[in-house]
């Protein structure tokens, strides 16, 4: 038989509740600072709930400049006015990180580019070989550069070379999406916009948004104790040795494993046909057993660039929503950008092949438990 | 074979004179005493007013009659001048190093100007004759000190952008007093340097120029396979 | 030390009628028949891998016992693909494989040892006394030759 | 049962899912899912012959108008499927290419694709 080596994935996944005090899911959230997709599914109901609908990021806007060079995002009046003033995210779109070079500004104020060996050759700025190279043949480097640390100021040497190197030495320019929240409520968004309005051409661009509803749907049924069978399928020896093989029996059947439930939502999220007869010949998956029958329900799903504000939002408006509906449980799933330098808070990420950066929360009404899921790429760190 | 058959054959080798040979009186014969011998044949060979030197003659040392060379050496020790400084000691002796006081960028500026006057004496650019392979060729025995180069490429980010006027050229590093009166000193192994003469920038690959600046004259260049760092 | 590593498999071709079919097969033939085969079971990439290396190096036309040189990585391929041949040079056949080694000497030395074993097999086989004799014969032969390879060299010189 | 419980999963996914777009020479050319499974049949018969003719691959979407689909296979077998795909030039007689667009082992991956959602931003 042929056989050839299949890329590696990480898959994390936990179970915790919101009321935990170690519970990771706030930090899970405002890490993950490029969010490119939200998506929302909600067994058991007609239409969005007007609580979600009001958190979700519909209003959120955000620019996208054209050709914008590196020198004026490191300026130090922009920084001054815009950087520290708030949080601002930054990411170039339309340069592949594979293949490309690709910038990025977090919102704790750290100018992340992740460029190809040439580039950085000619660059002159320092910074470290991505971690998933090999020694001696890397071919991409990460520079970092902090914008809101006190020696970055005009006059003084770190700026000026930074300047330098983006104004004479390589004229890097960028498509960039920019989103901007702002300590003070007084600022808004526009100040973004007209800032460079005479100069580069700007456009506001508004969350695209995209939903569905499902009638006559079966929905797997989950229980929130149980994470995953194979945990499980050890507790089912153990207690098969103590003779109480009939309870076992009856957890096998209760509830759907989280595996299952992640490539599930992944159909429903992606409009599979789920209903595959074990000996089709076209395909043959189906909804995880046991499941029940749902008269309708709804998923919807917003694109654009997303803050991780909006996000956290969100995720507290579902909660509040799920505990006292009838909902079994909802789902939130948040997609990172495939291309952008980081995932979870300055970690590096890289494509290899997928470059997925993304996690789902499943939430449970009883205990405020949830299930979070997070899907990371070979070229990732686990969080 | 043992010692006794050593003795047995060098007897064979040599057979006693016949003793006829021996009985001819031409033969000279060997007198017992050599002096003697010399000193009656001097007085029965020598000229006669040679007679009151006899006693000198017979006086000296004995002498070897083969064609001796002369000694050479010491005549040519005579006309040399005062021997060189080998580098290690130029090294100890700090004869390399440029003195702080004297690196300055201003002093180095008229050296700038004599140079370019060398290389456009040397390229002709204002010729229309001259082509590119000519120019390559040209542009490989030049020397380099005194021009202004700026690195465009490293492999280290830190020596991107350095630039300065070329006063010390080595096999592996060119040294180079910038504008800020500082000299540095700057590997040629994966580095890009540019230079311009008039309306000329020329590209410096280091890694294909790492020889001493008098070797790069009269050398052959080999083609390397890459361009990379 | 770099050197191309190999396989060698031992093969048997049963006929389906009579041994004496294998008088009418080349290498040739099997090479192709082997090919095809690997075309038909692991498409175009077993087929693109294998071809370099593959040899039929020894066929013989009496017994049917052949061996194939493969490249050590391929072995996988060859060996999931020889169940599957049916047919070569047009006669059905099946092929049996009896050893798999990595030099042509231990291939030969088990083939040695697997002759006389079977000549074990036909002695009890053979109905009238003729044959019994003469199979008795060449065992008696082969015996003998292996008692003088134990002798070594003065015991051959002697006889 | 307010345990905290974490299970990170690092090794070869058991599940690729592959978003592919089937292109004709002719763009008038349309076939239905039964006809692209057999399709995609063909393409691992062809490459890895009747062992690569036996993977299994579901279709779990196809549409018929963009003729886009979402395969799944074992972790396995991604490189076999993936390589024969890429290697078909031709089906029933006419011209046609797959383009692999997303491959990934989460399903959930390839319902957005921030890659290509910008290319055509408004201006």
């Amino acid at each position: 038989m042929v056989e050839f080596l299949s890329p590696k994935s990480k898959t994390i996944f936990e179970s915790s509740a919101f009321i935990h005090k170690n519970s990771r899911h706030t930090s899970c959230v405002s890490d993950h600072y490029f969010n490119h997709a939200v998506e929302v599914f909600l067994p058991c109901c007609d239409s969005l709930p007007d609580a979600v609908q009001v958190s979700s990021p519909q209003r959120q806007e955000y620019y996208a400049v054209k050709r914008l060079p590196l020198a004026e995002l490191t300026n130090a009046e922009f920084v001054s006015r815009f950087v520290k003033a708030g949080r601002l995210y930054v990411l170039s779109i339309g340069q592949h990180i594979d293949t490309h070079n690709v910038a990025a500004i977090l919102p704790t104020g750290r100018l992340i580019l992740s460029v190809n060996k040439d580039t950085y050759q000619e660059l002159g700025l320092e910074g470290k070989p991505s971690q998933f190279e090999k020694p001696r043949k890397v071919t991409k480097y990460s520079v970092e550069v902090n914008l809101v640390a006190e020696s970055f100021c005009k006059g003084k040497k770190n700026y000026e070379r930074v300047q330098w190197c983006f104004k004479d030495r390589l004229d890097l320019t960028f498509d960039f999406l920019l989103a901007w929240q702002p300590n003070d409520p007084s600022q808004s968004l526009d100040d973004l916009g007209s800032f460079w309005s005479s100069k580069y051409e700007c456009l506001r661009v508004e969350q695209r948004q995209h939903s569905f509803q499902m009638r006559n749907q079966s929905i797997p049924v989950i229980d929130s104790s149980l994470l995953l069978h194979r945990q499980h399928k050890s507790n089912q020896d153990a207690s098969r040795m103590n003779g109480s093989s009939q309870g076992c029996e009856e957890t096998q059947v209760r509830s759907c494993d989280a595996a299952e439930v992640y490539e599930w939502l992944g159909a429903v999220a992606c409009q599979c046909d789920c209903s595959g007869a074990s000996d089709s010949f076209v395909n043959t998956y189906r909804c995880p057993e046991p499941s029940q029958q749902v008269s309708s329900s709804v998923c919807h799903r917003w694109t654009g660039l997303i803050t991780s504000e909006r996000i956290l939002h969100m995720l507290d408006a579902l909660r509040s929503k799920v505990e006292c509906s009838r909902m079994p449980w909802a789902a939130l799933t948040v997609h990172g950008f495939t291309d952008s330098p980081v995932s979870w808070g300055s970690r590096e990420h890289g494509f290899s092949k997928y470059g997925n950066n993304l996690y789902t929360f499943v939430i449970f009404p009883k205990e405020q438990r949830y299930w979070l899921i997070m899907g990371i790429g070979d070229h990732d760190v686990c969080p | 074979m043992s010692q006794k058959d050593v003795e047995k054959e060098s007897f064979t080798l040599y057979d006693p004179l016949p003793r006829k040979l021996k009985k001819d009186k031409t033969l000279v014969q060997v007198p017992k005493d050599p002096k003697q011998f010399v000193t009656s044949f001097l007085r029965a060979a020598a000229p006669r007013k040679r007679g009151e030197q006899l006693e000198k003659l017979s006086s000296r040392k004995e002498m070897v009659m083969d064609a001796v060379k002369p000694k050479r050496r010491t005549e040519r020790r005579r006309g040399r001048k005062k021997k060189a400084l080998s580098n290690k000691q130029k090294k100890e002796l700090n004869m390399n190093n440029i003195p702080k006081e004297l690196q300055k960028y201003e002093m180095y500026e008229p050296l700038h100007q004599l140079w370019l006057d060398y290389m456009r004496d040397s390229l002709q650019l204002k010729n229309p004759t001259v082509t590119a392979e000519n120019l390559h060729i040209k542009l490989l025995r030049c020397d380099l000190h005194g021009s202004i180069m700026t690195v465009t490429k490293s492999k280290c980010p830190s020596y991107i952008g350095q630039c300065g006027i070329v006063v010390q050229e080595s096999r592996n590093a060119f040294k180079m007093i910038t504008k800020a009166d500082v000299m540095k000193t700057i590997p040629k192994a994966s580095t890009i340097f540019t230079m311009s003469i008039d309306n000329l920038v020329v590209n410096i690959y280091g890694n294909h120029l790492r020889f001493r600046a008098g070797d790069r004259a009269n050398r052959k260049f080999k083609v390397k396979p890459t361009i990379d760092l | 030390m770099v050197r191309i590593k190999n396989r060698y498999f031992l093969c048997e071709l049963v006929f389906e009628d009579a041994i004496w079919r294998a008088l009418a097969v080349n290498n040739q033939h099997l090479y192709n028949a082997v090919k095809d085969a690997v075309r038909q079971i692991h498409g175009d990439y077993g087929a693109a891998a294998i071809a370099w290396g593959l040899n039929v190096k020894y066929l013989n036309p009496d017994t049917g016992v052949m061996m194939i040189r493969v490249r050590r990585q391929n072995q996988k391929i060859l060996s999931t693909t020889l169940p599957f041949i049916k047919s070569v040079a047009s006669f059905p056949v099946t092929m049996r494989t009896l050893h798999i080694s990595g030099t042509i000497r231990s291939c030969q030395k088990f083939l040695v040892k697997y002759n006389r074993r079977q000549l074990v097999v036909l002695l009890r086989q053979c109905r009238t006394k003729e044959e019994r004799q003469k199979v008795r014969e060449s065992i008696r032969r082969c015996t003998l030759e292996q008692e003088e390879e134990e002798f070594g060299d003065g015991a051959l010189e002697d006889t | 049962m307010s345990g905290f419980q974490r299970v990170v999963s690092k090794d070869t996914a058991e599940k690729f899912y592959l978003k592919v777009a089937l292109e004709f020479e002719n763009p008038d050319t349309r076939i239905d899912s039964v006809q692209f499974r057999a399709l995609v049949s063909k393409a691992l018969h062809q490459l890895y012959g009747e062992t690569g003719a036996s993977i299994p691959v579901d279709i779990l979407r196809f549409q018929d108008d963009t003729m886009e689909a979402i395969l799944r296979v074992s972790g396995r077998s991604l490189v076999k499927v993936w390589s024969a795909l890429t290697l078909l030039g031709e089906y029933a007689q006419e011209e046609c290419a797959i383009r692999v667009t997303q491959v990934s082992p989460h399903l959930l991956a390839l319902a957005v694709d921030s890659r290509h959602f910008f290319q055509n931003l408004p201006s």
